[in-house]
C-alpha cells in the first residue's frame, strides 16, 4: 500500500520559509497570492494488507519520528 | 550508412550524439578489429571526450613546471601532494562543476564540492579545508541572483554537513558568464607522506571491491555534457543533474579513512565523471593490467540497468578499490558498519583487457591500451591575438574631486565588497584548526596537533587575461603566490582549473596557449610547480565564449603559527608602508571597470624578478617579527587595501601629503606591491634593509583611530566606508 | 574526570570537542558510538555538533531515536550532567531531554560567525563561570521556539541558560542572530543538569580560535 | 481559493533524505516500510474566481520558482 503522509507547521508557528516564498511569487508578478505555507510531504511503500493497520502504524511513524509535534501537524493517507 | 565514407553497421547519428567524431570512430573500429557495442561505444564516447581525454589539452599542459623538492605527486593522480615537513604532506586539487552548476545551481555545486573531496581523500588523507573560485554573470542579470544563492547554499551544504571548513575563495560578477557560470571547488587534505594511496590496480586476481553508495540512472553522460557547448534549448534538454549525498560521503570518508589505516588497499579510485567507466579504466591502465568486472553484483538504486547505464552514471559517493584478499573480510565489516555498499564486483587480470560481465554474458572487451593509449590528442590551430596596448592615464584625465567618492562606489561595488554574506553561510570553523578566517588575504589552517599551518587562496583576473593572456596567466599565479606571502607562508605549489571557452576557435586555443605560457613562466620564476588541476572547455552559449579564466589556488607552510599575518591594522601611531614601486598602471584596474565603465588601457605586466625580491623581502620582515599586519596590492589598488585593512583592524590612517593626489595613485594596480604595517622604531631599520636590497620601500602613512585621510579636504570615516563595504553582495 | 562523548554518523564536532575537553580538563574522554547501549560511570557526556544522519528529515530526529540516546537519558535522570552543542542540542531537545523547538534560522540561511551570549543563569554546573561571552555559532536550525507557557515556566524555573546579546550585554533584535524566541541561545532541563546550547564553545577553546571564552563551560564543570 | 502543490523528486533522482528516513524507520521497528520519498508541500492563497486560471498561474510557478524541473516533478490542486 502506498502511504502519503502530509507534515504542516501549526497555525500558529511563524513560516518564515512561506514568507520568502509568497514575496518571491509577488516580485514575479503572481500579486493574487496570500498565505503560502511549506510542509513536508512523505510517501512510502508499506507492506500488508489492512489499512487500518497501515494508517495506525504511519500514525505511530509520525509520531514517533516524521513529525515534530510541538511545532507540526501531521495529515495520514492510504491508497491501495 | 548515409555517408559513402561509412561502411560501417552503426547508425551515424549514434555515433556523433556519443560526441564522437568520424576519424574517432574509425579509430575505435581499427583498435577493435570490429565494430563496437552501444556499451563499448558509451565507454569509448566518456573516455575521449575532453573532459576525460584531454584531448585538446594535454600537449600544452605538458609545458607546465610540475617538479620541484617538495613535490611528492604532480599532476596524473587523484591530486597533488608536496612535503610539509615531519612527514606530512598535503594534497590538494581544484576542479570545476561549471555546466550542471548552471542548471542547478544547489545540486551542481554541492555535487561539485563532494566530487573533489572525494579526489582528496582517495589518497589517504583527510580534508581539512574547502575553497572555491566562483564567476557569475552581471549582478543585475535576471539569473544572477538565483545562481549565486543556489550555489552558495550548495557549496556550504555540502561542505558544512561533511564537516570541512570552507575557509576560503573568490567571487567576480562579468557578463562573460551571463549564459555559462563557473563554479571551481578546491579541497585541500593533510596526510602522512608514507601513507598515500594510489590508483594503479596490481595482483592478478585480486578482488575489484565497489565502495559507496548505490549505482542509479543519475547523470548518464554528464561527462559528455560537461564537454558540450551550450545552446537556447539546453535548458529544455533537461539532462539529469546529479543529487549529493553529503552524509553518505561523510560515511564514505570515515570508512576509507578507518581501512586506510590498515594495510589492505592495493588501489583505490573515486568514481567521478564517467563513473565506473573511468575510474576502472584508470586503475587499469597505471598497473598495466586488465579488469573483469560483473555487473551484476553493482549494487543498484534503479530497476532493470543496462550495462550501459552501469558504466555511465555518474551517481555520487562511491569508490573503487582493488583489496588485498586476506582483508577482504575486514575490510567488509568496516564499510558494514558504517553503512555503506561492500561488493566484490571484479578481479584484476592479465589480459590488459577491460571485460565486463552482465548476467552471464560478455557485454564489452576492450583492450585498455586502446582507451587511453590511443586516445585522440589534438594539437588545436591557434591565434594569438595582440594583446590590447598599454595606455598611461594622466591625473587630470579623471575629476580629483571624486576620489572619495570613487572610492566608495568602488568598496560597495560587488567585485570589491565583503564576501561575509557568502562566508557566513559557510562553516569554516569546524575542525577547530582555522587560524585565519575568510576576508583576509589567504585561509589558514593549522595542521591538526602541531604548531604549523597551511595557508591556501584561490585566485584569477579574467579582465586581464582576456586582454593579455600571457601576463594574464602569469597573474593568476602571482596573486595567489603574493596573498600567501601576505599571510606569512612560504608559497610551496598550485593548482588550478582551466576554464576556457570552444578550443576549436583558434582564437580561444590561442588564449589556453597563451595563459599557460604565463602562468608556466610565473611558476619556474617563483619556484613555485604545478601539482595538479582540471581543464574545462566548451564554456559558451549561443557561440559566446567565457573570458579565459584559469583559476588558480595556491598553498604554502608557515612553520610557526606565531608569525601568521592578517590583513587587520592593529595599532594607533603604527607606520603602514609600500613595499614595490607604484607605477601607476590604471589599464584595464577596477577604476577603470567600475567607475569609467569600460576595459581599456591594457594589462600591467609583471616582472617577476621584483615580484619574487619583494616576496622574499616581505617574508623575511615577517619572520624577523617586524611586521603587525600586511596585505597584498591586488584589485582596486591602494586606497582599496588601505580601506580594507583599516575595516578590517577598525583604525584609520592618515595618509602622507607627499603623495601624487591622482586616481593613478591611488586606484593603480601595478602588481608586485604590499602594504605592511610596521611600528615605527623599526621604520629606519627596515628602509635601510630594503635599500641594500634594491627594493623599493616607502612610508604610505600612518595610523590613526578612525579615519582615512588623504589631505584635508578628502576624509572619510572608516565607520561609514565599512557601512558601504557590507551591503554589496546581499543586495545583488 | 571521566567525559564520554557520543558520536553518531554524521557527527563532525566529536574530534574538536574530545580536543577541547583534553585540553581544559585534563583527560580524554570515551568515545562512544550511537549503537552502544551502554554509558557507566560518566561525570559528563557531551552529544556533540554536526549533521547527525546528514540533518535529515529533521535536524536531531533520527539521532534521538539511537540506541545509545537511551543510556544519555537514563543518565541524565540520574542527575549526570549532559551537554548538547548545537547538533547536540537538537538531539537532547528531539528526545525530549530539553524542551521547545529549534527550527530554521530566521534568515532561512546557514549562520557562521562569532555571537556574543549572556549567562541568563549562571548558577548550574555548566554556568557558573561565564558572564558575557564569545564564541561562534555555526548552524540552519537554531531558531528556539517554546510556546509563551512553557516560555514563562522555563523563566519561572530560571532554564534558561544562556541569550543571544551585543557587546554591553543588552538582549535586543540585532543581537539576534536566528530569530529564537528572547534570544534563547541555551537552556537547561528542569534539574540543571542538561544543558543545549547553539554556540561553539568547542571553537573558542584556545589562543588561535582568537577567543577562549569557550573554556568557562568547561572549567565550570570542573568546579 | 486554496492551490495544493506537491514537489517531488522524479523518480530516477536520488532522493538522499527517503533512503535515510526509510532506515531510521526500519530500526524503530516498522519492518514493513519500503522506498521512502520526501517531497515538498506548498499551500497557498490564491485570489480569483477561475480554478482553470488558478491552476494555470500555479503551473506557472512551478516552472518559474518553486520546482526545479531538472530534478524535481510537480502537481497542482485547486480547491474552492
Ligand atoms: N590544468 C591542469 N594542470 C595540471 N594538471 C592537470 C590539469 N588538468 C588536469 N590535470 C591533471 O590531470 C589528471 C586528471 O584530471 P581529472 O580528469 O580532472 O581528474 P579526475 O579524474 O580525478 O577528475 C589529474 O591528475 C589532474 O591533476
Ligand atoms: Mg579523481
Amino acid at each position: 500500500m502506498l502511504a502519503k503522509i502530509h507534515i504542516t507547521l501549526k497555525k500558529d508557528v511563524l513560516d518564515p520559509q512561506g514568507s520568502v516564498i509568497a514575496n518571491s511569487l509577488k516580485s514575479l508578478g503572481f500579486d493574487n497570492v496570500r498565505d503560502v505555507r511549506q510542509g513536508k510531504f512523505i510517501e512510502l511503500e508499506i507492506e500488508g494488507k489492512d489499512r487500518d493497520t497501515a494508517t495506525k502504524q504511519c500514525n505511530e511513524m509520525c509520531e514517533k519520528l516524521l513529525a515534530n509535534l510541538v511545532i507540526e501537524d501531521y495529515s495520514v493517507e492510504i491508497e491501495s | 550508412m548515409t555517408s559513402s565514407k561509412w561502411q560501417f553497421q552503426t547508425d551515424q547519428t549514434l555515433v556523433e550524439s556519443h560526441g564522437l567524431k568520424f576519424d574517432e570512430f574509425e579509430k575505435i573500429v581499427e583498435g577493435l578489429g570490429r565494430e563496437p557495442n552501444l556499451t563499448e561505444l558509451g565507454i569509448f564516447s566518456a573516455m575521449w571526450n575532453e573532459h576525460c581525454s584531454y584531448k585538446s589539452s594535454k600537449f600544452w599542459l605538458k609545458k607546465l613546471p610540475t617538479s620541484g623538492d617538495r613535490v611528492v605527486q604532480g599532476p596524473g593522480e587523484n591530486a597533488g601532494v608536496i612535503d610539509i615537513d615531519d612527514g606530512d604532506v598535503a594534497v590538494f586539487k581544484m576542479e570545476s562543476h561549471n555546466h550542471p552548476s548552471f542548471l542547478e545551481p544547489y545540486q551542481g555545486a554541492a555535487t561539485g564540492v563532494g566530487g573533489i573531496l572525494r579526489d582528496v581523500f582517495t589518497m589517504g588523507a583527510r580534508p581539512v579545508a574547502n575553497l572555491n573560485a566562483l564567476r557569475f554573470g552581471e549582478p543585475n542579470h535576471p539569473k544572477t541572483k538565483h545562481l549565486l544563492s543556489g550555489v552558495v547554499s550548495g557549496i556550504g551544504g555540502y561542505g558544512n554537513c561533511i564537516g570541512v571548513p570552507t575557509v576560503g575563495g573568490e567571487v567576480n560578477f562579468h557578463p562573460s558568464y551571463n549564459g555559462n557560470i563557473l563554479v571551481n571547488a578546491m579541497t585541500v587534505g593533510i596526510a602522512k607522506r608514507d601513507k598515500i594511496f594510489y590508483s594503479a590496480a596490481a595482483g592478478i586476481g585480486n578482488p575489484v571491491v565497489y565502495v559507496g553508495s548505490k549505482t542509479g540512472r543519475d547523470g548518464i553522460h554528464g561527462a559528455t555534457m560537461a564537454s558540450a557547448e551550450f545552446d537556447e534549448d539546453s535548458e529544455e534538454k533537461k539532462p539529469t543533474v546529479q543529487v549529493g549525498d553529503p552524509f553518505t560521503e561523510k560515511l564514505l570518508l570515515e570508512a576509507c579513512l578507518e581501512l586506510m589505516k590498515e594495510e589492505a588497499i592495493i588501489a583505490i579510485q573515486d568514481m567521478g565523471a564517467a563513473g565506473l567507466t573511468s575510474s576502472s579504466i584508470e586503475m587499469a591502465s597505471k598497473g598495466n593490467v586488465g579488469l573483469e568486472i560483473n555487473l551484476s553484483k553493482v549494487p543498484m538504486r534503479a530497476q532493470n540497468m543496462s550495462a550501459y547505464e552501469l558504466m555511465l552514471s555518474e551517481s555520487q559517493e562511491r569508490m573503487l578499490m582493488v583489496l588485498d584478499p586476506s582483508k577482504e573480510t575486514m575490510a567488509r565489516e568496516i564499510f558494514q558498519k558504517w553503512d555503506l555498499e561492500f561488493e566484490v564486483i571484479g578481479r584484476v587480470t592479465d589480459t590488459k583487457k577491460l571485460i565486463l560481465i552482465m548476467n552471464g554474458k560478455e557485454e564489452a572487451s576492450i583492450p585498455i591500451n586502446i582507451l587511453v593509449e590511443d586516445a585522440p590528442e589534438y594539437q588545436r590551430d591557434y591565434i594569438i591575438e595582440e594583446p590590447s596596448p598599454i595606455k598611461e592615464y594622466l591625473p587630470e584625465d579623471f575629476d580629483q574631486s571624486e576620489i572619495i567618492p570613487d572610492l566608495l562606489t568602488m568598496i560597495a561595488h560587488p567585485d570589491l565588497c565583503s564576501r561575509k554574506w557568502i562566508w557566513e553561510q559557510y562553516d569554516h570553523m569546524v575542525m577547530a584548526d582555522t587560524v585565519v578566517r575568510p576576508g583576509s588575504d589567504a585561509a589558514v589552517v593549522r595542521v591538526h596537533g602541531s604548531n604549523k599551518g597551511l595557508a591556501i587562496s584561490t585566485d584569477c583576473s579574467p579582465v586581464y587575461c582576456k586582454h593579455n593572456p600571457y601576463e594574464g596567466g602569469k597573474h593568476a599565479v602571482v596573486e595567489t603566490w603574493r596573498n600567501l606571502v601576505a599571510s606569512g607562508a612560504l608559497p610551496i605549489a598550485i593548482t588550478d582549473c582551466m576554464n576556457f571557452g570552444n578550443p576549436e576557435k583558434p582564437e580561444i586555443m590561442g588564449q589556453f596557449v597563451e595563459c599557460i605560457r604565463g602562468m608556466g613562466d610565473a611558476c619556474s620564476k617563483l619556484n613555485y610547480p604545478v601539482v595538479s588541476g582540471n581543464v574545462s572547455l566548451y564554456n559558451e552559449t549561443n557561440g559566446e565564449g567565457i573570458y579565459p579564466t584559469p583559476a588558480i589556488g595556491g598553498v604554502g607552510l608557515i612553520k610557526d603559527l606565531s608569525n601568521v599575518k592578517t590583513i587587520s591594522l592593529k595599532g594607533e601611531g603604527n607606520y603602514l608602508c609600500i613595499v614595490g614601486k607604484s607605477n601607476n598602471h590604471l589599464g584595464n584596474s577596477k577604476y577603470m571597470t567600475i567607475i569609467q565603465k569600460k576595459e581599456d588601457g591594457g594589462t600591467p605586466a609583471i616582472n617577476l624578478d621584483e615580484e619574487l625580491a619583494n616576496g622574499h623581502f616581505v617574508l623575511e620582515l615577517i619572520n624577523k617579527q617586524l611586521v603587525m599586519s600586511s596585505h597584498d596590492v591586488g584589485e582596486g589598488g591602494i586606497l582599496i587595501a588601505v580601506a580594507e585593512m583599516c575595516i578590517a583592524g577598525n583604525l584609520g590612517l592618515n595618509i602622507d601629503e607627499d603623495k601624487e593626489f591622482s586616481h593613478r595613485y591611488f586606484f593603480g594596480e601595478n602588481q608586485s606591491r604590499y602594504l605592511i604595517e610596521i611600528k615605527q622604531e623599526n621604520f629606519e631599520q627596515i628602509k635601510q634593509l630594503a635599500k641594500s636590497k634594491n627594493i623599493s620601500f616607502e612610508k604610505l602613512g600612518e595610523v590613526n583611530q578612525e579615519n582615512i585621510r588623504i589631505n584635508k579636504s578628502n576624509i572619510i570615516k572608516v565607520s561609514e566606508l565599512k557601512h558601504y563595504y557590507e551591503r554589496g553582495i546581499s543586495e545583488i | 574526570m571521566k567525559t564520554h562523548v557520543v558520536v553518531f554518523p554524521g557527527s563532525n564536532c566529536d574530534r574538536d570537542v574530545a580536543v577541547a575537553i583534553e585540553k581544559i580538563i585534563g583527560s580524554l574522554p570515551k568515545m562512544v558510538w550511537h549503537k552502544d547501549t551502554s554509558i557507566d560511570q560518566s561525570d559528563l557526556i557531551v552529544v556533540p555538533g554536526g549533521f547527525s544522519y546528514g540533518d535529515y528529515l529533521r535536524c536531531g530526529a533520527m539521532a534521538s531515536t539511537s540506541p545509545i540516546m537511551k543510556s544519555v537519558i537514563e543518565n541524565a535522570i540520574k542527575g549526570v550532567p549532559v551537554l548538547g552543542i548545537c547538533n547536540g542540542f537538537q538531539i537532547l531537545i528531539e528526545s525530549g531531554l530539553l524542551q521547545g523547538a529549534l527550527m530554521r534560522n530566521s534568515s532561512l540561511s546557514f549562520i557562521c560567525r562569532d555571537v556574543i551570549i549572556k549567562t541568563t543563569n549562571s548558577k548550574s554546573i555548566f554556568t557558573n563561570k561565564s558572564k558575557i561571552s564569545k564564541m561562534p555559532i555555526a548552524h540552519n536550525e537554531g531558531n528556539f521556539f517554546a510556546s509563551d507557557d512553557q516560555i514563562k515556566k522555563m523563566e519561572d524555573n530560571e532554564q534558561i541558560a544562556f541569550q543571544y546579546c551585543n557587546e554591553n550585554g543588552d538582549i535586543n533584535d540585532e543581537s539576534n542572530p536566528n530569530g529564537s524566541i528572547k534570544n534563547i541561545a541555551g537552556i537547561l532541563n528542569q534539574n540543571k543538569n542538561v544543558l543545549g546550547m547553539m554556540p561553539h564553545p568547542e571553537r573558542a577553546a584556545e589562543n588561535i580560535h582568537g577567543c577562549e571564552d569557550g573554556k568557562t563551560i568547561f572549567e565550570s564543570i570542573l568546579n
